[in-house]
C-alpha cells in the first residue's frame, strides 16, 4: 500500500489534491483508494493534513496513517518535524520552495523541490499550489499517470478553472520530470 | 450498468437517498453529517431529485416533519448525528411506536460533554431502547447499500419500523472511496414505493399516534416487539435478495470473518471492522486461530448468530466505541446476554476504545487479540472491561 | 357568502369527546373543522383536546387526526403538508390545535420554523391561559395576576407576575401571511377569519381566546359570555395581520369593567384593588399602542 | 337527527386484529357521554326562533339543525348550560335529570 500525506494551510486545497489523486487512480487506473482530510474543522490559514492511500487490493484499514511513502508540502513555511515525521527512509518529500532540495534536512528520504508558487502565479495568476504539487508528485513517484489526472480535473474541478489547472498540472509534471 | 464514483461516505448516503426517491426530506445540519444534507439540497436544486425538502430549525422538528409526512404515506429521509440525535430522542420513540417507516442516517459522533465532534458510537448506542432498527456500515459502499436495504426493510408491511443507518463520523463520512453506484431502474425494482398500511387517508380518515391506556398499551407494545423481532429474518432475506440484484452481500445481521475454527473472536461494530480484518489476516498468517464477528444490526439483536458463532470460541472480546458509565459497554452487555444460555460460555472481555475519535490502530487491536489468546491458553486476566490506550498511570480506584 | 350559523354545515367533525362541559377549546376545534371541512388533517399535541380526542378505541375526530410530540405541532403539520403535496393530494387543509403553552412555550420554535418556511398550514392556538391538562400551571400566555398551581398567590406575589407573551405580534414579526386574534365570544368574527385562513397559500395563525371553566373557576354555562367580556373589557382584542399591516377589528369606545370580569373567576379571586389597578394600567398601555399603530 | 352514534366495539383477540401501530379509524365512538350531565337542556320549540345561536355555540355540537325543529342529542350532551345561557328568547331551560 502506498500512503501519501499532504501538508498545507487551510484554504490551499491540500485535500482537493489528495482527492484528485485518489479519483485519478481509482476511476482511471483501477486501484483502490482512500482519500481523507485531517478530521475536524478546517480554519483558513491553519496547518492542515490530507491523506491518500492507494493499493491494488481493497483497503479496509481505517486507522490513522502512521508512516508514509510520500509527503507533499504545499508551502515550505510548514517544513518542520510534523512534515518529516513518519516519512519512510526510502520515501520522497516533494516541497514547494524556491530553495534547492539540499537546503532541507533529510533522514534518508529524497527531497524534491519545485517553485509551484511561481508556476501558479504565471498560469493561474493566483498562488494556488495544490494542482502543480500533484503534478510534481506524480512526476517523481509515478503514482499516477498524467492522463488520468487530467480526466480527474475534468470531472472534479469547476468548469471555469479546469483548463488553466490542466495546463498548470502539465507544466509542473514536466518540470519535475526534468529533475529540476 | 452501475458506475463507479470516488465519493465520501456522506456522499454515498446522499446518492443512495437520491436513488430511493423519498417524497419528503427534512433535515438540520450537524458535523459530520452536513455533507449529506448539502448534497441532497443540490440534487433537489438541479432537478435530479424531485421531493419536498424542508430546511427545519432543529433536529426535533426534522424528525417531527418526517413523522408527519410518513403519517400521510410519504417515503421520507432525514439525517443527523450526536447532539442532534439526542435532541430528537423524544421523536425517535414516537416514530417507532407509530410504526413510521422512516429511514435516517446517523453520523456516529461523540456526545457532549466534553464537547467533541469526532467519531464514537455513544450517540446511537444510547438510543438502543428507542425502538429503531439500527444498522452499522463498515465502509462507504456498505453505507450506500445499507441505505437502500433500509427502505426495503422499513416499508415491509410486516415490519413498518424506522431504520437508522449508522456510519462512523469522519472515518467514513469524510473519507473518499470508490463506490459502485447501482442504476436507478434496479433500485426502483428493489424498493418500489407502496402504500403504508397505517397511513392517514383523506377519504378514509384515521386517528394516529393515539392514546392507549393501561388496558391496551401492553398489546400495542407487544405488537411492536414482535415486528422488531421479525425484522431479523427480513434483514437476512433482504441482504440475500440484494446480492442477487446488485452482486454485493453483507451477511445479513452479522458477518463472520475467519471464525470457523477460531479460538478467539473479536466482536466489532462499524468501520473499525476493516482495520481488524488486517490484524486477523496477520495473526492467521502466524498460525493464530483468530476470527472477527462484525455486527451489522444491533436492534433487533442478532442473538442466534452471535450465539452460534461464539459458542465454540474459548474467548471473545467486544470492541466498542462506547461506555455505559458505571458498568460496561452496552454492546458487551448485549453480547454477554446472548451467551448466557450456552453450556460452555466463552470468557468475554470488553475493549472500550476510540472514544471521542481516538484512533484505533492495528497494534491496539493486536493487543486485544493477544489478551484473548492468553485467556484461551488458560492464562486468564483480571480486568474484564479495559479502556484501551488509557493515558494515565493508575486506574484511579 | 359569509359563513354563519345558518350556512354552517350540520356535520360534526369533533364529536362525542370527553372534554369538560362548557370547554371553550373544544368549541374552537368544532367550529374550525366545520369551516375547514371533512378533508382536514387535525394535528393536536398533548393537551386536553388530544387527551379527550384519541383514546383507543374511542375516536371523536371524524377527520384525519394525529397527536404530535408536544413541542412539534407545527413541524409535524409541515411534514403532513409536504407529504400530501409530494403525493399529489388535492383539496385538503392541515390544521393544528395547540394550547397556549403548546404554542407560546414549548411549541414556539417549531412554529417559528414553519412560518419561516411559509408552509401551507393553519395553526390555531386555543388559549385558555394556563396548562390546564396537567392541572392549571402557568404558561407564557397566563396573564398578570393569575393564580395557578405554579404561581400560587399569597403575600409575596399576586400570582403570575408578567403579562401574556404577545404571540400574535410575534407571528406578525415573522411577517406571516395571515394572523388573527379571535374569541369564542365573537363566533362570527372567528368564522370569518377561518374562511380567510382557508385561502392563505402560506402559513396562517389564529389565536383564539377559549375559556376553561375548570381552570378559571367559573360555571360552565358562562364560557362564551366570559370570552366576549374579555374582549369588551379590553383584556383581549380582535385584530388581524395581513399583507404586512395590522387591522383592529373591534375598537370599543368604552371598556366594560375589568374588575367585574376578574371578579367572576376563581383564578383572580385573590386580587387586591392594587393588582386590579395594575391590570387596568397594562390594558390601557396596550390599547394606547394598538390605537396608535393599528388604527388608521 | 343527524349525529354520530356509538358502535359496539369488539375487543381484538389476536395480535393481527390490532391496528398497525396506534392508528385507528376516525369517527369511532364506543360510549355515550350522558353520564357527565346533571341538568339537561329542554328546547321550547314554541319560543325558539331558530336563530341557531345554541347550535353555533354548543361546544359538543349536540344541537342538530337538520330537522324542522332543533333537536338535542342527549347521548352526548353534557348539560353545560351554554345553550340556555346564550339563548336570547329564553327558549331553553335546564332541567334536573330525572325530573320532567
Amino acid at each position: 500500500m502506498l500512503e501519501v500525506r499532504w501538508h498545507g494551510r487551510g484554504g490551499q486545497g491540500a485535500f482537493t489534491a489528495a482527492r484528485l489523486l485518489g479519483h485519478a487512480v481509482s476511476i482511471y487506473e483501477d486501484k483502490y483508494v482512500q482519500a481523507f482530510p485531517s478530521f475536524g474543522p478546517e480554519r483558513r490559514g491553519a496547518p492542515v493534513l490530507a491523506f491518500t492511500r492507494i493499493n491494488e487490493k481493497k483497503i479496509t484499514d481505517r486507522s490513522e496513517v502512521e508512516s508514509c511513502d510520500y509527503v507533499v508540502v504545499l508551502d515550505d513555511t510548514l517544513y518542520g518535524p510534523a512534515v518529516t515525521a513518519g516519512l519512510k527512509p526510502d520515501g520522497i518529500m516533494v516541497i514547494n520552495s524556491t530553495k534547492a532540495a539540499d537546503q532541507f534536512e533529510s533522514s534518508g528520504f529524497r527531497v524534491v523541490t519545485l517553485d509551484a508558487t511561481a508556476l501558479a502565479l504565471e498560469v493561474l495568476k493566483r498562488p494556488i499550489t495544490n494542482v502543480p504539487m500533484l503534478g510534481a508528485l506524480a512526476a517523481v513517484s509515478g503514482v499516477a499517470g498524467l492522463e488520468s489526472m487530467i480526466m480527474a480535473i475534468d470531472e472534479q474541478l469547476p468548469p471555469k478553472i479546469r483548463e488553466k489547472n490542466k495546463q498548470l498540472l502539465k507544466r509542473a509534471f514536466e518540470h519535475a520530470k526534468g529533475g529540476k | 450498468m452501475s458506475v463507479k464514483q470516488f465519493i465520501s461516505g456522506d456522499e454515498a448516503i446522499a446518492v443512495a437517498v437520491k436513488l430511493a426517491k423519498p417524497h419528503v426530506i427534512a433535515a438540520y445540519p450537524i458535523t459530520p453529517q452536513t455533507i449529506v444534507v448539502e448534497r441532497l439540497s443540490d440534487y433537489v436544486e438541479d432537478g435530479s431529485l424531485e421531493c419536498e425538502y424542508l430546511y427545519v430549525e432543529s433536529e426535533h422538528s426534522a424528525m417531527s416533519a418526517v413523522m408527519g409526512a410518513s403519517a400521510i404515506g410519504a417515503r421520507t429521509f432525514t439525517a443527523t448525528s450526536s447532539q442532534g440525535l439526542l435532541y430528537m430522542c423524544e421523536c425517535l420513540h414516537y416514530a417507532s411506536g407509530a410504526r413510521f417507516p422512516i429511514v435516517m442516517m446517523n453520523a456516529n459522533r461523540s456526545t457532549a460533554v466534553p464537547w467533541n465532534i469526532y467519531g464514537d458510537q455513544r450517540d446511537s448506542l444510547s438510543q438502543l431502547e428507542s425502538g429503531w432498527i439500527q444498522i452499522y456500515a463498515e465502509d462507504a459502499q456498505e453505507a450506500l447499500d445499507a441505505t437502500i436495504q433500509a427502505y426495503r426493510l422499513a416499508e415491509d408491511p410486516e415490519i413498518m419500523l424506522p431504520v437508522m443507518v449508522n456510519i462512523d463520523g469522519f472515518i467514513l463520512t469524510h473519507t473518499y472511496e470508490v463506490v459502485d453506484i447501482p442504476n436507478q431502474a434496479d433500485v426502483d425494482k428493489f424498493i418500489p414505493y407502496q402504500d403504508f398500511p397505517n397511513k392517514m387517508e383523506l377519504e378514509n380518515p384515521k386517528s394516529t399516534c393515539i392514546t392507549a391506556g393501561p388496558d391496551w398499551n401492553t398489546e400495542f407494545r407487544y405488537q411492536q416487539h414482535v415486528a422488531t423481532l421479525k425484522a431479523a429474518a427480513k434483514v437476512k432475506a433482504i441482504d440475500t435478495e440484494f446480492a442477487k440484484a446488485f452482486g454485493r452481500s453483507y451477511g445479513g445481521m452479522v458477518e463472520d470473518y475467519r471464525c470457523d475454527d477460531a479460538e478467539v473472536i473479536l466482536v466489532t461494530l462499524g468501520s473499525v471492522t476493516g482495520t481488524a480484518r488486517i490484524v486477523v489476516d496477520e495473526l492467521r498468517s502466524q498460525g493464530k486461530k483468530v476470527g472477527l464477528l462484525k455486527l451489522r444490526c444491533i436492534r433487533p439483536f442478532p442473538q442466534d448468530e452471535v450465539t452460534a458463532i461464539l459458542k465454540t470460541a474459548k474467548a471473545a472480546g467486544v470492541l466498542e466505541r462506547d461506555i455505559s458509565f458505571g458498568y460496561e459497554g452496552v454492546v458487551f452487555t448485549n453480547v454477554n446476554s446472548a451467551l448466557t444460555g450456552l453450556e460452555n460460555k466463552p470468557k468475554t472481555y470488553n475493549f472500550v476504545a476510540g472514544l471521542g475519535g481516538r484512533t484505533i490502530s492495528k497494534s491496539d487491536i493486536a493487543g486485544m487479540f493477544a489478551k484473548l489468546l492468553r485467556q484461551a491458553e488458560g492464562k486468564g486476566e483480571e480486568s474484564v472491561v479495559e479502556f484501551v490506550k488509557l493515558r494515565c498511570e493508575d486506574d484511579g480506584r | 357568502m359569509a359563513v354563519n350559523a345558518q350556512t354552517l354545515t350540520n356535520e360534526e367533525y369533533f364529536y362525542g369527546h370527553k372534554a369538560c362541559g362548557g370547554c371553550g377549546g373544544s368549541l374552537a376545534i368544532r367550529l374550525a373543522l366545520k369551516v375547514l371541512g371533512a378533508r382536514s388533517v387535525a394535528v393536536v399535541p398533548p393537551n386536553c383536546m388530544s387527551t379527550v380526542g384519541f383514546i383507543y378505541p374511542n375516536m371523536p375526530f371524524t377527520v384525519n387526526g394525529m397527536i404530535p410530540p408536544f413541542g412539534a405541532t407545527a413541524a409535524v403539520m409541515s411534514g403532513i403538508a409536504a407529504g400530501a403535496k409530494a403525493l399529489g393530494l388535492k383539496d385538503y387543509h392541515v390544521v393544528g390545535f395547540a394550547g397556549d403553552g403548546g404554542t407560546a412555550d414549548i411549541g414556539l420554535q417549531a412554529l417559528s420554523g414553519a412560518v419561516d418556511r411559509n408552509d401551507r398550514i393553519i395553526y390555531i392556538c386555543y388559549d385558555n391561559e394556563a396548562y390546564m391538562n396537567t392541572g392549571v400551571q402557568k404558561s407564557g400566555l397566563t396573564p398578570y395576576g393569575t393564580k395557578t398551581t405554579t404561581t400560587p398567590a399569597g403575600e409575596r406575589f399576586p400570582g403570575a407576575i408578567r403579562p401574556k407573551k404577545n404571540i400574535f405580534e410575534i407571528m406578525a414579526a415573522h411577517d406571516i401571511p395571515y394572523a388573527a386574534t379571535v374569541s369564542v365570544g365573537y363566533p362570527e368574527d372567528f368564522l370569518r377569519k377561518l374562511e380567510k385562513a382557508k385561502d392563505v397559500q402560506g402559513t396562517s395563525f389564529l389565536h383564539v381566546m377559549a375559556p376553561c371553566p375548570t381552570g378559571w373557576g367559573t360555571a360552565s354555562e358562562v364560557s362564551i359570555a366570559l370570552a366576549k367580556e374579555a374582549v369588551d373589557c379590553g383584556l383581549w382584542y380582535l385584530a388581524e395581520y395581513e399583507a404586512g399591516a395590522f387591522t383592529l377589528n373591534r375598537n370599543p369606545k368604552e371598556f366594560t369593567s375589568t374588575k367585574d370580569y376578574l371578579a367572576k373567576q376563581g383564578r383572580f379571586s385573590h386580587l387586591k384593588e392594587t393588582d386590579i389597578a395594575v391590570i387596568s394600567e397594562l390594558r390601557d398601555a396596550k390599547w394606547e399602542k394598538i390605537r396608535k399603530n393599528w388604527v388608521k | 337527527m343527524n349525529r354520530p352514534k356509538p358502535v359496539r366495539f369488539t375487543a381484538p383477540k389476536k395480535l393481527s386484529e390490532y391496528p398497525l401501530g396506534p392508528a385507528f379509524r376516525s369517527g369511532h365512538l364506543v360510549e355515550i357521554n350522558s353520564g357527565m350531565r346533571t341538568f339537561r337542556p329542554v328546547i321550547d320549540t314554541e319560543k325558539c326562533v331558530k336563530c341557531l345561536r345554541c347550535f353555533l355555540l354548543c361546544p359538543d355540537g349536540v344541537i342538530d339543525k337538520s330537522g324542522d325543529v332543533l333537536e338535542v342529542d342527549y347521548d352526548y350532551c353534557k348539560g353545560c348550560g351554554i345553550c340556555a345561557h346564550e339563548c336570547k328568547p329564553k327558549a331553553i331551560q335546564m332541567k334536573k335529570e330525572g325530573e320532567a
